[in-house]
């Protein structure tokens, strides 16, 4: 069985497999190609670099996308 | 003047040029509190618009993706203008500004640092520190502000694309509550002046165009009107009309009567007194 | 819906029906001022109104006879409503609207019964009397009248087909001093209400369209704005968006805000303080 | 010599030919077919009836047309 | 000047002269709608006021007698105005005005002919016909009449001993809503122009007094506030100070700035730069 | 009741304490542009303030040196509150503060660091600077400042002991230009706010205590009315007049009426219509 | 028995001794002496007159008085 | 003779005699005792030190009354 770590997601715990990037991060989550924005640990993650990311226990990733606003 | 009807130049009128972007209409709007991301892409039409504003958000992870308010936004058409809402420091909104960037490829951002939740009025402190960064950092900042005719000038100083100050509260429907402060910025400032926040119907439009305002960002009073798409046709032509009024110079203010139709002639009074 | 642009209904209103006639526009417009009779149809024209009021005169006999206003006013296009402006008792008045009536072939006249030279305005026992002969006669008497409320509804007792009530002193350019007044007499009347007098500028217009007004009769503030063609303009669509704001019923008043932008979903704080 | 009376035309003394009718004083001002209206002493006098209507010593004539006003 | 405390020159101010009564104060007041005869009578003297308003009713034949408001009013102290509040046509409040002089032995009257029991504004016909008649039988008319400049003008032609326009409906609390139309009544009227109806607070006094308003009438604004004693103390400072504004002249309103400290003469300017 | 003239429980109302003092009088107010030192001295007696506004300047070196303002100011009587006026940066405002302490002993300061000499308006920047410093030095720090209320805020968390937001600009005599700002003020800061520049009459000084400020400065308004002494009176009476109506808890607004006489008994009517 | 005739009084119908005068229909209402003031068919009757007035069948009678007002 | 040096007081250049105190130019001044402050190169001088501030050549010194102001 694979060793897993946590992450903060939205400011939410998740549980991830240890040594998953951010691309796959993104694309679990179904947003692959979808007009989201990240960032990691308050830094903002340009998408080429997604998979260049691996995740580390306690990471707080925010997965942002735009709304409807004023 | 052979057919009034075919030219254009009485009504036409330079475009509002800000951060970089050319706007046909001087008209700003916002895409929040919609029934639908229908009744919004009708909106955004009849309100003839070419720049629209969205917020950044959190994905909802618990719920199935449905469709993205992108789908309705034709960016062939639209400007979009990111905005910072709901960020209560500078540190948060500089995060929002990048995060927006990121998905949209514009330098555009509506900056807004708040100072509370409760009256969404802006943090002055906060709004010149993130003004600074985001300048710094190459964006183009339209900052929302408090109609303070100093503090306008401040942000100008900082490298701001606009200032846009409240005519009153957000989402508060008072129109512009001190028209003598806008006066005052028009003054002082030199970059566009964008009128945000306040307005609650045309007439709002209308005054702020006609005191020389660049334009006007709205968004509650189109999508809280009880009737939005007819209520995005009037703000439509309250911002020409404002606009057209402004540049054609109004009357001025007396205390009294000056006679439209000419006094002499009139027939002999019943009385003889007459006038 | 799909296609915004196509859907007129959400601009299309009623006609504003008064004294028999059927107007397409809201806005009804004067003759006097302009610099030419040229300009005079051209800022008809772009005013979009299809009832323009004209005045009463000796012909000049020293003069020799030029072109005449009439000539450029094409009367298939619009309603004629002459005036009595410039009589200070209900006689010269009621003699006025019968000469007009002659010339003209119309039953509709605007009534002014004027109380003095200076401030031009209402005299409100003359025109109740002269509203009251004219209605005998068969005339369809629309009543420049002050903002008595009160005042409006005798007016209404006697027969008038529309009361006008001053939004501020004729050519005085301060638009709607007193917009509770106007809302009592909408409250109060049932006839079609058109404000006539007082407007300054386009957001004149739209308050008093907002407020519910039938309508608005203007002349100075075109004629006299440093670009008349282009206040024609303004003019016209200020109507509009005011009549449509009116219909798309606009948003409360609030003390302070309301956030176009949702509040929840922002990202983490920088500080942690968050909203 | 035909003898003449006084009228006042637009509030000014006139001197007209006795037995003259409005239409031919409407004629001779230049103004027959033109958009005016004639009062005599006060009352209205409907185009039809102007060459019914013999002028005479003292009569106040107005005859009016449209201009600008609002 | 050696002692400016004892200096009364600079507050005194003549006398309200009206109807054949000179008060001392230009504060007149009613006394409807107090808690108690004692609270009235409490009001009445912390108020300053030597003019008071009663109304006339029918004697309650259902009821033990009680004591009478008259018991609580000091007529050695107090002018006595009965009104005909609660007519609704000039005959009524003839007989009404004519039933007070019965009781009272005054030709004070202060006028009121109603147009509608919801609005309670002032029917303009009713009031001209019974101003006319109640100066006809030597009453001292004191009119309350709508802010109708022109029927003003009527009023005092027809031997009014003042006019006394609404500033907004009776008991609205909305202040005088009409400045401009104030101004030009007091530029047509000779008589004493008494502002009676619509005061809110001790601010609105003060504003119709520096417009130049020979004195203000109210009622509900004091006996229906949270505390009337307080609020009656409140409307007589407010009084004498907009008399006293108005006496004084104002400065005049400027967009900006005129420095109340000298420009000159301040230290050296740290960055050199300086003003 | 017994005797409502001698209850001063109805009219007392506890002291304005602020920066360490406490004020009797709501009215501060300054010493500039008087016609002379007596109108000065003469001005504040009638005035009943019991703080005054100075400023600091060089001493005019090339004139004999004549009698001095403070002389005229009996400082058992007054509080002096040094200003920094005419200082346009942080550094010039808080060496001029400290000049200021040096002569007079007193930590109060009204702080000013303006942004132009043009509006004379407040720099927000150098005054949160400037405010920073001298709460660190020790002054008590009332900050002359726009109605920005999150700007108030600002300084209320920087330790301010005031905060003294514009009605309007310097000198401008337009009075409380934006009143829903400073409703927003007095709920956000618990520090006593005082109405500074703006006033131009009696009424504005009442409007502004209504609200619920803690007090109003003023100079130009007394010191430029036609008559000073006069109007010191005028503005003591409003402050006062304001104050308790603030108090004594006004009536709420109505679109029309609440009739202040009974509806009920009045005579049959004549018509038989009645109300 | 003494006839008796209907009066209005204050808009309310009320029964008095015929013959009865106006002086003695206030006595009988307790008001002799108060601050009140009398109509008889909307004409105001004077007090020193009220002796004289003989109450007719069908009088309206209106007895009025002061009371709060603005 | 003595040598001099030149301060700028309030803003204007002044001759002072070298060795001179703040105090005595002050006195010069007939400023003693006088409701006023100075400032030395932007530095405010509590007066009990200006006897112990001797001038040096350049130095800016402002001295400061109150005036009317608002």
């Amino acid at each position: 069985m694979q060793p897993s770590l946590e992450i903060k997601l939205n400011g939410k715990p998740r549980q991830v497999q240890a040594g998953a990037n951010l691309a796959e991060l993104i694309e679990e989550l179904g947003l692959s190609g979808a007009a989201v924005a990240v960032e990691r640990n308050q830094k903002l993650v340009r998408s080429r670099e997604h998979s260049a990311i691996r995740l580390e226990d306690g990471d707080a990733i925010e997965v942002v996308t735009l709304v409807g606003g004023g | 003047m052979s057919d009034p009807r075919s030219v254009p130049a009485h009504e036409s009128d330079a475009t509002l040029d800000v951060g970089g972007v050319s706007l046909r209409s001087r008209l700003l709007v916002g895409t929040g509190k919609y029934a639908s991301f229908e009744e919004t892409r009708d909106a955004l039409e009849i309100s003839g618009s070419d720049c629209v504003t969205v917020a950044v958000r959190r994905v909802n992870l618990d719920a199935s993706q449905g469709p993205s308010l992108l789908e309705f936004i034709d960016r062939s058409r639209y400007h979009i203008l990111p905005n910072t809402a709901g960020c209560f420091d500078a540190s948060s909104a500089i995060r929002t500004a990048e995060l927006a960037r990121a998905i949209l490829d514009t330098p555009l951002v509506k900056l807004e640092v708040l100072g509370d939740p409760r009256t969404l009025l802006p943090d002055p402190i906060g709004t010149l520190e993130a003004t600074r960064e985001l300048v710094a950092q190459g964006f183009q900042v339209l900052v929302y502000c408090s109609d303070d005719p100093r503090l306008c000038a401040r942000l100008e100083e900082l490298g701001a694309a606009s200032v846009m100050p409240a005519g009153s509260p957000i989402g508060s429907g008072q129109g512009i509550l001190n028209p003598n402060a806008l006066r005052i910025i028009l003054e002082l400032v030199k970059l566009p002046v964008i009128v945000d926040a306040g307005v609650g119907t045309a007439s709002d439009v209308a005054i702020a165009m006609e005191l020389g305002a660049a334009g006007v960002l709205l968004n509650t009073a189109i999508a809280g009107a009880r009737e939005p798409l007819r209520m995005a046709a009037a703000m439509r032509d309250a911002c020409k009309a404002g606009r057209q009024a402004f540049l054609a110079g109004r009357i001025p203010r007396k205390l009294y009567a000056n006679a439209s139709s000419p006094l002499e002639g009139t027939i002999a009074q019943s009385g003889g007194a007459g006038p």
